[in-house]
């Protein structure tokens, strides 16, 4: 019971550490500073993403829009300070809002017309898709250098002492951030009281309607937030980009110990799941192999992570 | 042939719309329009590498009735099937950037860069660069795209005369996204950092815009920018404004403008029963920093698309 | 004015429902519903399926409006815009399917929605407090804090229910049918502590499909049928038939009918049956023209004995023999043996709810309803009319979801499947739960027609074993009876010799 | 209640007229015979594929690895005849062989270790779709010229009395076919069951995981089917193709009234559902409206369907 217990709480972290070791093995690479500088970067814009997609998880909920949305965050910061000329703090919000939005929407349509949040989600995955191409035209928005940019650089030699990158920190307060109202804030708990009966949830007096609405847009704004990050990486708005990255994310939260049905996830587990995706990446490519090797094994690992979770899950009500 | 009234409408279908030299393509084409008194319609799928949409997009728009087309096929084989139908309806295409395999007899004419060369001349001016010795990487784009294809091709088999150069690498790809091929593109820098962290590699080839940009935003990230020797394909603003940081050391540039403006008259020219030529070449040349502010360069790298695309 | 003499001689009512109208599209779920209980009063509300009773403590509770009428709690009008304001007005309710979420803890289900807190920061250590001192009393050793609910067992579960409308200090605590799935042993646990809180001073509604327990626990009972309350009496001065009576609206006569039953060959054999868990070494046989009841405490691993031999769970050791059968076989396999088993619960195992009623009683036999292989729905729904012409089952027609119906015609329908079929041993497990009256006396009916063989289902004896948890229910019906306690099956006796 | 009835039935139908109505009113072309003709050619891939996956929904899962599992039908496909040098009709075969056994490592996770489908098919994208850029090299494989490619090609003049080509005609074959298997046949009602309550189905002895491995097999066997028509439409084995178009396919059932609770579905509908999605994409492209506009038109479109069929079943409710 004990062990079982233990490795509930570790075992994404052990399968984390499982997998770098073997991409370490084949490769010293892996083991170096800049290695590991540029897994953390690589894995910011679906880690943030991951952040809001674990609360509508948790809440018993999907969210399909949310590639869309990281590429229409993007063009929206990108259009602000290029066409609106604003200063790259406040495009920063504006994508940020952007994102905000389209959870709003997505929200609403759950929550008011009470659609399958899967049906309502694959909708706005189109409709801010069009959108974003519209506001940009089909093109590549080009930002320029500004600040924006240093959140996703490697750091200059003088700034080693940062360790990592800003747009990393950012990530990391967030997450703690989040896994801390989730635990100690009664919102929080009402959010896993939904995901886990929501009939319950409603009957106790929860404001169902208006928790989904919130885990909703807070998700969007994530993916917003993700969108910057986008916009950062590339120093440009790109309306075709993340593509299918909502895939990406959803996969972390559920490596990370996220059940579909609700009541369960970490936000703690869901970094380690994109992590755990990024090493899976990066180590591929280190070693030269083909794109298609990374997709077989992360497609294992994903089958394989569920697979434990399963079993820990059967242990545990022995 | 095709008496009705009112002026030609001519279909130009890119093979993505969100590179800026599709934009350069397609200001070059309204242009044309402008000039010869046709309709331009400008449809196109957003990723290069989506072949059956721009299936769709060829097939829909025989449909339309249009008296034209002017193609970039995203493969040389998947898009021969839709033009040899578009022709068989009566609608002629003309192929431009990348070529369409074992059709020439069906399409009108083929109106591109000569790709191999544009790999050879990048191939040459690398090795100049580092004195005919080193250690190179090229990151390629997409898996059967036809166009790139031929510069990865021309590029290798060029550095053949260079026995001390060294390739390193040549099977990565970039993808179709941007972020993709940065992804890739910083990895590879990863993994040519010997265990002090300085990098082994010392010259750098990208076939096409977005692996070049996809290289440079890694190498920023680097902070390896302007230290690596560096060669690119295609002009986009971006990648002139790195060139003149010094960020890039070379462009091999081709005249994406000229080749859309060229394309939509031979399709005219066809229409009005015109001999054309099967093959048109819209010749490709090397630029460096020094090239940029050259008034003989100004209309060939800063066409005016703003002014057509109004 | 008679009425205010007798407010003179009565304390005001803690609570007042006058003339309260509530319908769902054409149906009309409650007419002129006038409902009132004192402080400290235990006041039992009964009545047949679709009577209105759920609904009526929806009203009460928040969670529907009423299309008119009005409510007064301690004489000031209530008006509950929610299940959370009507709570925090102190009326709580108990539903009637257990509402927790399994995936919190006991400490967090007892405060949901109610949690102290502090610019939306939980203050821990007082939740802690507050619900401790609601789960005190009940004493039971499974309740922890810490807990997380899935992992207790149904009584548990139920008693952390009842913590969270105490935790929130109620004036008026509804139970909705709380018995259903308890133990004698935590039904007594039950009424102590109802007992307690009527001392407190708290208005108790308490509804109920047993009527003993109504006759025991109840001060007073409130009689609704067909959307109207037919009455209202003191329990002191009411018997149980004169409350059937009330229900049903006629003399139900014999509710347990006996023909003549002789009991045949064996056709149901299990030696030394052991599951994973439970049961353990279970000896049973079952004859032809007999029915054979098992009574225990929930828990006691009676569903899991019964699962067991449909091969709906793992057998551990031991020997199965149907018929001429031996061995352990799917529920394919059972069915095709002639054995057909009914769920006890209904809504998750018994029916697929948005099929139609003519699927649901043709499911596990789809044969000759067609050329070879072909099943054609007219023949489906043929077939299916005539079981819903004998036993009564109200729908509109074959076709219709069975979703639709209410819960007496679900089990009918689900009781349908079996007879379709045309098997010989028939395994129920509570095969009267949550249904009213009238319905339990149409299947007791039945069960007596298939046993005896004669009469209208049946042209020859079948075998009857039955599961319950009400223990008049099969002295009324069986031949014989067996206990289980704790996975371990006593020998079965005949119902004379039970006490 | 009779009226809603009505709607039931041909709700999907009716919108699809709408919609063509719609773009018709704008374009005259959209009434011209080659339109309808290259309709039905462009709908005809997502159509199979779809049938296949109203089964599954139907069944109560979901099966997110059609758009890799059609691209690795295509490379088998290609391979066969190229490669192995095996006649085009044994090559197709082998195309939807191959389907059918990745749906069946859908189906056998699924069934033998209980996973969700969605994490289970999740996996299962990345995986089939690595395979297949793995078998093909990562490069598209050229078929050449065979009959096979006729299957989707503009019929020649002497053949027009055809009306549609083959793979048309096979489409529609193959969905009355199924279509009665699900409505007359006892696996059929099975399905329905199922997806229904799966519990049930058990209880009543319903072969539930033999019924589930044949479901996911079959779509796996319709997504191989569907890769040879992409083959056919290519020429080429495309191992990076048809990325997404699962949600293309989805999207088609659920417009055609499929419910992701499991259940209810039907083949009939799906189909509608795919050609409206054909009818919004070519008629925006005849108008010559950018994609972006193809894809928020479609996006509104999926959310109202099934905002129509929400209001539909509360009315069938009461
Ligand atoms: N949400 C609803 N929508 C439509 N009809 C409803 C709804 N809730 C209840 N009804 C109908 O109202 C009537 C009264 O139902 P109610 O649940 O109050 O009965 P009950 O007395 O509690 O029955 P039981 O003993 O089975 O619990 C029934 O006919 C039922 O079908
Ligand atoms: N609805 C339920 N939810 C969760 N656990 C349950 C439920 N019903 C029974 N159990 C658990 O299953 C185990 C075995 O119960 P089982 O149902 O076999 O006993 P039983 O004697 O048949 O009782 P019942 O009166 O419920 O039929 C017990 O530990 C009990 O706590
Ligand atoms: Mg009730
Ligand atoms: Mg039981």
């Amino acid at each position: 019971m004990k062990n079982w217990n233990w490795l509930n709480k570790f075992g994404p972290l052990l399968a984390l550490l499982l997998v770098y070791l073997f991409f370490a093995a084949f490769n010293s690479k892996m083991t170096t500073l800049p290695a590991m500088e540029a897994m953390i970067l690589q894995t910011v814009i679906v880690a943030i993403s991951a952040i809001g997609m674990t609360l509508v998880i948790i809440s018993g909920g999907i969210d399909l829009s949310a590639g869309s949305i990281i590429a229409f965050g993007s063009v929206v910061v990108a259009l602000c300070i290029v066409t609106f000329n604003l200063p790259p703090v406040v495009a920063a919000f504006c994508g940020v809002f952007a994102g905000m939005l389209c959870g709003f929407l997505n929200g609403f349509l759950i929550t008011r017309i009470k659609l399958v949040p899967f049906i309502v989600t694959l909708g706005s995955l189109l409709l801010v898709r069009g959108l974003a191409k519209g506001f940009a035209g089909s093109m590549p928005v080009n930002a320029g250098e500004t600040w924006l940019s240093e959140l996703l650089a490697t750091l200059p030699a003088g700034q080693k002492w940062q360790l990592i990158p800003p747009g990393a920190w950012l990530m990391i307060f967030l997450a703690v951030l989040v896994a801390g109202l989730l635990r100690y804030t009664k919102i929080g708990r009402h959010i896993f009281a939904i995901g886990s009966n929501e009939q319950t949830a409603r009957l106790c007096g929860v404001a169902v309607e208006r928790a989904k609405l919130i885990v909703y847009s807070v998700a969007g704004a994530f993916s917003g937030l993700a969108g910057l990050m986008l916009m950062s990486y590339q120093e440009q708005g790109d309306p075709t980009g993340a593509v299918g990255l909502e895939l990406d994310v959803i996969a972390a939260v559920v490596i990370g110990g996220g059940s579909l049905s609700g009541g369960e996830g970490s936000i703690f587990g869901s970094l380690i799941g994109a992590m755990i995706m990024t090493v899976i990446r990066t180590g591929c490519q280190l070693n030269g192999w083909a794109p298609w090797v990374t997709q077989i094994v992360t497609g294992i690992v994903i089958v394989m992570a569920v697979t434990v979770d399963r079993l820990r899950h059967r242990n545990n009500h022995q | 042939k095709k008496m009705k009234e009112g002026p030609l409408t001519i279909s130009v279908i890119p093979k993505g719309t969100t590179h800026a030299f599709w934009q350069s393509i397609h200001a070059g084409a309204v242009k044309a329009g402008k000039e010869l008194g046709v309709n331009v319609l400008w449809v196109g799928p957003e990723r290069e590498d989506n072949r059956q949409q721009q299936i769709m997009l060829v097939d829909n728009q025989v449909v339309n009735q249009v008296d034209a087309i002017v193609l970039a096929p995203s493969d040389a084989v998947a898009l021969r099937r839709p033009v040899k139908n578009a022709v068989r309806r009566g609608v002629p295409v003309v192929i431009i950037d990348s070529g369409l395999e074992n059709s020439a007899e069906v399409y009108a004419s083929f109106v591109a860069t000569d790709n191999l060369k544009g790999g050879e001349i990048a191939a040459d001016q690398l090795a100049k660069m580092l004195h005919g010795r080193g250690r190179i990487i090229m990151l390629r784009l997409l898996e059967g795209h036809a166009s790139t294809g031929k510069r990865e091709k021309g590029f290798l088999s060029a550095l053949q005369r260079y026995p001390e150069i060294e390739i390193t690498s040549a099977e990565q790809y970039g993808g179709a996204t941007k972020a993709s091929a940065q992804t890739a593109a910083e990895n590879l820098l990863l993994r040519f950092r010997d265990g002090q962290g300085n990098f082994t590699v010392d010259g750098i080839f990208c076939v096409n815009e977005s692996t070049t940009y996809g290289m440079l935003q890694a190498l920023r990230r680097h902070r390896l920018a302007g230290q690596v020797k560096f060669v690119g394909f295609d002009a986009a603003a971006s990648l002139l404004d790195a060139m003149k940081k010094d960020e890039i050391d070379g462009l091999v540039v081709q005249d994406p403008f000229k080749m859309g403006f060229l394309g939509v008259k031979t399709a005219v020219d066809f229409l009005n029963g015109k001999q054309v030529q099967k093959r048109i070449d819209t010749g490709v040349v090397f630029i460096t920093k020094a090239d940029i502010d050259k008034p003989e360069m100004q209309d060939f790298l800063f066409p005016d698309i703003e002014k057509w695309l109004q | 004015m008679v009425a205010v003499k007798r407010q003179d001689e009565n304390p005001p009512p803690r609570l007042e429902m006058r003339g309260i109208h509530k319908r769902f599209g054409a149906t009309i779920a409650l007419d002129e519903v006038t409902f009132s209980i004192l402080q400290g009063e235990v006041h039992a509300l009964v009545g047949e399926n679709g009577a209105g009773k759920s609904t009526l403590m929806k009203i009460l509770s928040g969670a529907h409006t009423a299309d008119a009428g009005e409510m007064k709690l301690d004489g000031r009008p209530y008006l509950p815009q929610s299940p959370l304001d009507g709570r925090l007005q102190g009326v709580a309710m108990i539903y009637q399917e257990l509402s927790l979420a399994p995936h919190l803890t006991v400490e967090e289900n007892i405060m949901l929605g109610v949690e102290p807190v502090l610019h939306g920061f939980i203050l821990h250590k007082e939740m802690r407090e507050t619900a401790m001192r609601a789960i005190e009393k009940f004493d039971h050793p499974e309740l922890k804090p810490q807990v997380r609910v899935r992992e207790l067992t149904v009584g548990a579960q139920q008693l952390v229910e009842i913590g969270r409308s105490l935790a929130i200090g109620c004036r008026v605590l509804v139970f909705d049918e709380p018995t259903s799935s308890l133990s004698q042993k935590d039904i007594q646990r039950l009424f102590e502590i109802i007992r307690s809180l009527k001392k407190q001073g708290i208005s108790i509604i308490y509804i109920s499909h047993f009527l003993e327990e109504v006759q025991e626990i109840a001060d007073r009972v409130t009689v609704l049928r067909d959307s109207t309350v037919v009455g209202s009496k003191r329990t002191a001065e009411i018997s149980t038939d004169e409350i059937v009576h009330m229900m049903v609206g006629r003399e139900v006569a014999d509710l347990y009918p006996r023909s003549k039953r002789k009991a045949g060959e064996t056709v149901l054999e299990i030696k030394n049956l052991s599951g994973v868990k439970k049961p353990a070494n279970a000896n049973l046989a079952l004859h032809r023209g007999e029915v054979l009841g098992i009574c225990g405490l929930v828990g006691a691993g009676r569903t899991e004995l019964l699962r067991i031999i449909f091969g709906l769970d793992e057998v551990k050791g031991g020997e199965i023999k149907i018929g001429i059968y031996t061995g352990a076989g799917s529920p394919l396999q059972r069915w095709q043996n002639g054995t057909g088993m009914l769920s006890e619960n209904r809504k998750e195992e018994g029916l697929a709810l948005n099929m139609s009623v003519a699927d649901n009683v043709t499911l596990s036999r789809l044969q000759n309803f067609g050329p070879a292989g072909i099943v054609l729905p007219k023949k489906q729904e043929e077939a299916t009319q005539d079981w819903i012409d004998r036993l009564d089952i109200r729908c509109r027609n074959a076709a219709q979801p069975v979703g639709d119906l209410s819960g007496g015609n679900q089990q009918k329908v689900a009781f349908a499947r079996l007879l379709q079929h045309d098997v010989d041993v028939f395994l129920l497990d509570e095969p009267t739960r949550g249904i009213d009256v009238a319905a339990k006396a149409k299947l007791y009916a039945v069960i007596d027609e298939l046993a005896s063989g004669s009469g209208n289902f049946s042209s020859s004896p079948r075998a009857v074993l039955v599961v319950s948890s009400y223990l008049p229910e099969l002295l009324g019906i069986c031949d014989r009876i067996a206990v289980m306690a704790r996975g371990n099956l006593s020998e079965a006796k005949p119902v004379a010799e039970v006490d």
